[in-house]
């Protein structure tokens, strides 16, 4: 066999992915740690004011990161949900769900920032304008997803139930931007965005792109934290997690991993 | 030894739940106590002047005709799969989605449609123009059964818990903001004199993409549910 | 596999390899056997030894964790189920509000009839000829579990899977089924029934499937209780 | 240094903005680290207890 194909066939594998992840997680987390102090250097410190905006618009720093990273966690996770329920692939079930609460996390920034960002500029902390409404929606689909799982006992046919839920999120999501910016021509909201109409200058870019760099890595590292957590009780019955469990007590005063 | 054919499937369905709601006819009017009684708490809060009612009249409504649907939409499969039949109309050997396209329509016929005939009366409760019922009713007829067949869904997902009316409404509601925005959007777009005709319509193509695709995705559902 | 000589029509039902598990707990199997037409197979086991499990896979409803069900050589999966299997569970499956003879007429409706038989006609031969505009809800349970076997005569299906079809019914009621179960195995039908070993199919001399609790752990936890 | 705090006088909500990514992201990092934690906890005490009951029977 191809050995890359091999080599997805075991990690495939709970204890397989168990012992890879956690091979790869700290160094995960120190590469999301560097960047993203890079990045908030470059943002706070480098770049300049905002012309329009004053120093206010270093916010994006972080809003603009976890607006992307909202989308990009729900695509990730309608992906692993559609091959779970196609082929039927446990690790991609636990991926799907492992991805949901960092996505809302991501979600929860994004809309916190944004009405941060709103009171100094509209002087409201909220506005009905698309993009936060789309993504207040998306934290509603994101809570749907998480509540389902938690709600059913069995895990797997959870975690079939809650995937499912996230693809026909998938399906709502564009529909429900396409009827909010309907929605807000017709009640003539607010039509500024945070990104502004200034043209971003090169020193404000390569801080943004740093930080986006470290919020998808931080995104991975997460992810394959939480999927380990979620292994090791899904699989509780298993040798490879008792021979884990037995051996923590001395592990755990060494070094965690 | 023949299967009957399928078409007979879905009458004897029919006739059966038909059965079952003139059976539990004193069930079917609690949804429509609770629209009104939604409606007349507004006065109440807001004040009864007339201006300030005729202009949130149409969102209202709206709101709690979709209230009024979504709680009876719990019990959708609920006593079908208490006493058993739901595992008999997976079994059948006819198309699942099929069979639930029937009680869907029931479902429909039986709590959305007497919404629907009550809504002059909430109408004229909240002072809407006359001008802008026929809006109205035109966009309800269009947003209840899309509401039907996106809260099938998710009652198919939810269907193996105890209880399951909380979690019902997150998973509902932000599948149905966009029908909310388009129906109400077109009853304030007509009474502001503008054309309203575009909404409607798209409210329609959906109804069409959700008659074919929700049926089906609630067979789905419910057999990740019921496994 | 070599033995079977391919001229031979395929079993009826045939289950390989057959296992379920839930939550990685193994509920039972692996079950290898076959039912022919004809034939009454009996499902020996204590509770929780996954009778009624073993049943929900073998009618298509839960998808087996390992292993395949083949009717009549034909793969069985929830996405193509067979109209060939009736299922009488612990649920009746029938609405307490109706009427017996509504309660038929849409398992009927819902399943087809088999040629020469009426709701009426099954209704008498179970023994609640004059109860047809009877609802459900004032009869008691054996009488439930009387018109539940009606619509297994009904419904034109070669499979029967029942499960503890013996519970809730008295001496005669116990005849009845065993009369019931002789008839569909003379006319080419075959059935599966469950129980846990007080009263049992006598007609002739039913074989028997043993179920145990998990063999998937050496030491068989639970086994000795 | 006070003028970097300050922010053009938007230096609450900047910072305010800041500290909730970092805050949310902390909680979100530690969670699974504790989760695991207290499985392997659970695992290991139920293995402690059965083993037990295999010895005194």
């Amino acid at each position: 066999m191809n050995p890359l194909v091999l080599w997805f066939h075991k990690l495939g594998s709970p204890p397989y992915f168990y012992r890879f992840a956690g091979r790869f997680l700290p160094w995960l987390y120190a590469i999301a740690l560097v960047s993203g102090a890079i990045g908030l250097y470059g943002g706070l410190v480098v770049a300049p004011a905002d012309y329009q905006q004053g120093d206010s618009f270093r916010m994006i720093y972080v809003h603009v990161p976890c607006a992307w990273m909202s989308l990009f966690v729900y695509a990730f996770m309608a992906a692993n949900a559609f091959v779970a329920l196609v082929w039927r692939i446990k690790l991609s079930e636990t991926l799907a769900m492992a991805s949901a609460p960092v996505g809302a996390a991501f979600t929860f920034i994004t809309l916190v920032t944004g009405s941060l960002w709103g009171k100094p500029m509209w002087g409201t902390w909220w506005t009905w304008d698309a993009r936060l409404t789309s993504e207040l929606v998306l934290l509603f689909l994101y809570l749907g997803v998480i509540g389902l799982y938690h709600a059913i006992e069995d895990v797997r046919q959870a975690a079939r139930a809650a995937a499912f839920l996230a693809l026909i999120g998938v399906v709502n999501l564009p529909i429900v931007h396409y009827s909010v910016v309907w929605w807000n021509t017709l009640h003539q909201g607010q039509t500024v965005s945070l990104m502004g109409q200034s043209k971003i200058s090169q020193s404000m870019l390569w801080p943004l792109l740093t930080m986006a760099f470290a919020t998808h890595v931080y995104f991975f590292a997460s992810l394959l934290a939480r999927a380990r957590a979620a292994l090791l009780a899904l699989e509780s019955g298993k040798d490879w997690v008792r021979a884990i469990a037995l051996a923590q007590p001395t592990r755990e005063a060494s070094a965690h991993g | 030894m023949k299967p009957g054919t399928t078409s007979a499937a879905c009458v004897a369905l029919l006739r059966r739940d038909l059965a079952l709601t003139w059976r539990r006819r004193g069930d079917a009017l609690n949804p429509l106590l609770f629209a009104v009684i939604v409606v007349a708490l507004f006065p109440f809060a807001l004040g009864p002047e007339a201006q300030v009612l005729e202009r949130i009249a149409a969102g209202t409504i709206f709101v709690a005709v979709l209230l009024a649907a979504l709680l009876s939409l719990d019990s959708l499969f609920r006593s079908d799969l208490d006493d058993g039949s739901l595992e008999q109309l997976v079994l059948s050997p006819h198309p699942l989605s099929l069979l639930l396209a029937c009680k869907i329509a029931i479902h429909w016929l039986t709590t959305a449609l007497p919404l629907i005939a009550i809504a002059p009366l909430l109408a004229m409760l909240l002072h809407l123009p006359d001008s802008v019922l026929p809006v109205l009713l035109a966009a309800l007829a269009l947003a209840t059964p899309l509401l039907s067949l996106i809260g099938a869904i998710c009652v198919a997902l939810t269907v193996a818990l105890r209880r399951s009316g909380m979690l019902l409404t997150l998973l509902v509601l932000p599948l149905i903001v966009p029908v909310l925005i388009f129906g109400a959007g077109a009853c304030n777009a007509a009474q502001a004199g503008l054309p309203y005709a575009a909404p409607l319509l798209w409210l329609g193509a959906w109804l069409v993409l959700a008659l074919v695709l929700a049926p089906l995705a609630t067979a789905a559902a419910l057999k990740i549910s019921l496994t | 596999m070599s033995a079977i000589d391919p001229a031979d029509p395929p079993p009826l039902l045939a289950a390989r390899a057959l296992a379920y598990a839930r939550n990685e707990e193994p509920i039972f199997g692996p079950l290898d056997f076959s039912l022919a037409a004809g034939e009454v197979v009996l499902i020996e086991g204590d509770n929780g030894s996954g009778k009624t499990t073993l049943l929900k896979v073998l009618s298509g409803l839960l998808e087996p964790t390992a292993g395949e069900v083949l009717l009549n050589g034909v793969h069985l999966t929830l996405a193509k189920l067979s109209h060939q299997v009736a299922l009488l569970g612990h649920l009746p499956g029938m609405k307490l509000e109706l009427t017996t003879l509504q309660n038929l007429r849409f398992a009927v409706g819902l399943g087809g009839i088999r040629p020469g038989i009426t709701p009426a006609i099954a209704l008498a031969s179970v023994g609640l000829a004059g109860y047809e505009d009877q609802p459900l809800r004032l009869l008691s349970a054996g009488q439930k579990k009387r018109v539940a076997l009606a619509r297994l005569l009904l419904v034109p299906a070669a499979l029967w899977l029942l499960d503890e079809p013996y519970a809730n019914l008295d001496r005669e009621g116990i005849e009845l089924v065993n009369r019931l179960l002789l008839m569909h195995a003379q006319r080419g039908g075959a059935a599966l029934i469950t129980s846990h070993g007080a009263y049992a199919y006598t007609s002739g001399t039913p074989r028997r499937i043993a179920l145990r609790a998990t063999t998937a752990e050496p030491a068989g936890r639970e086994a000795g209780a | 240094m006070a003028e970097f705090f300050h922010m053009g006088g938007y230096g609450a909500y900047v910072w305010a903005a800041y500290a909730v990514f970092v805050v949310v992201l902390l909680a979100d990092a530690l969670a699974p680290l504790w989760q695991r934690r207290g499985t392997l906890r659970d695992i290991a005490a139920r293995l402690r207890r059965e083993s037990k009951r295999k010895t005194t029977p």
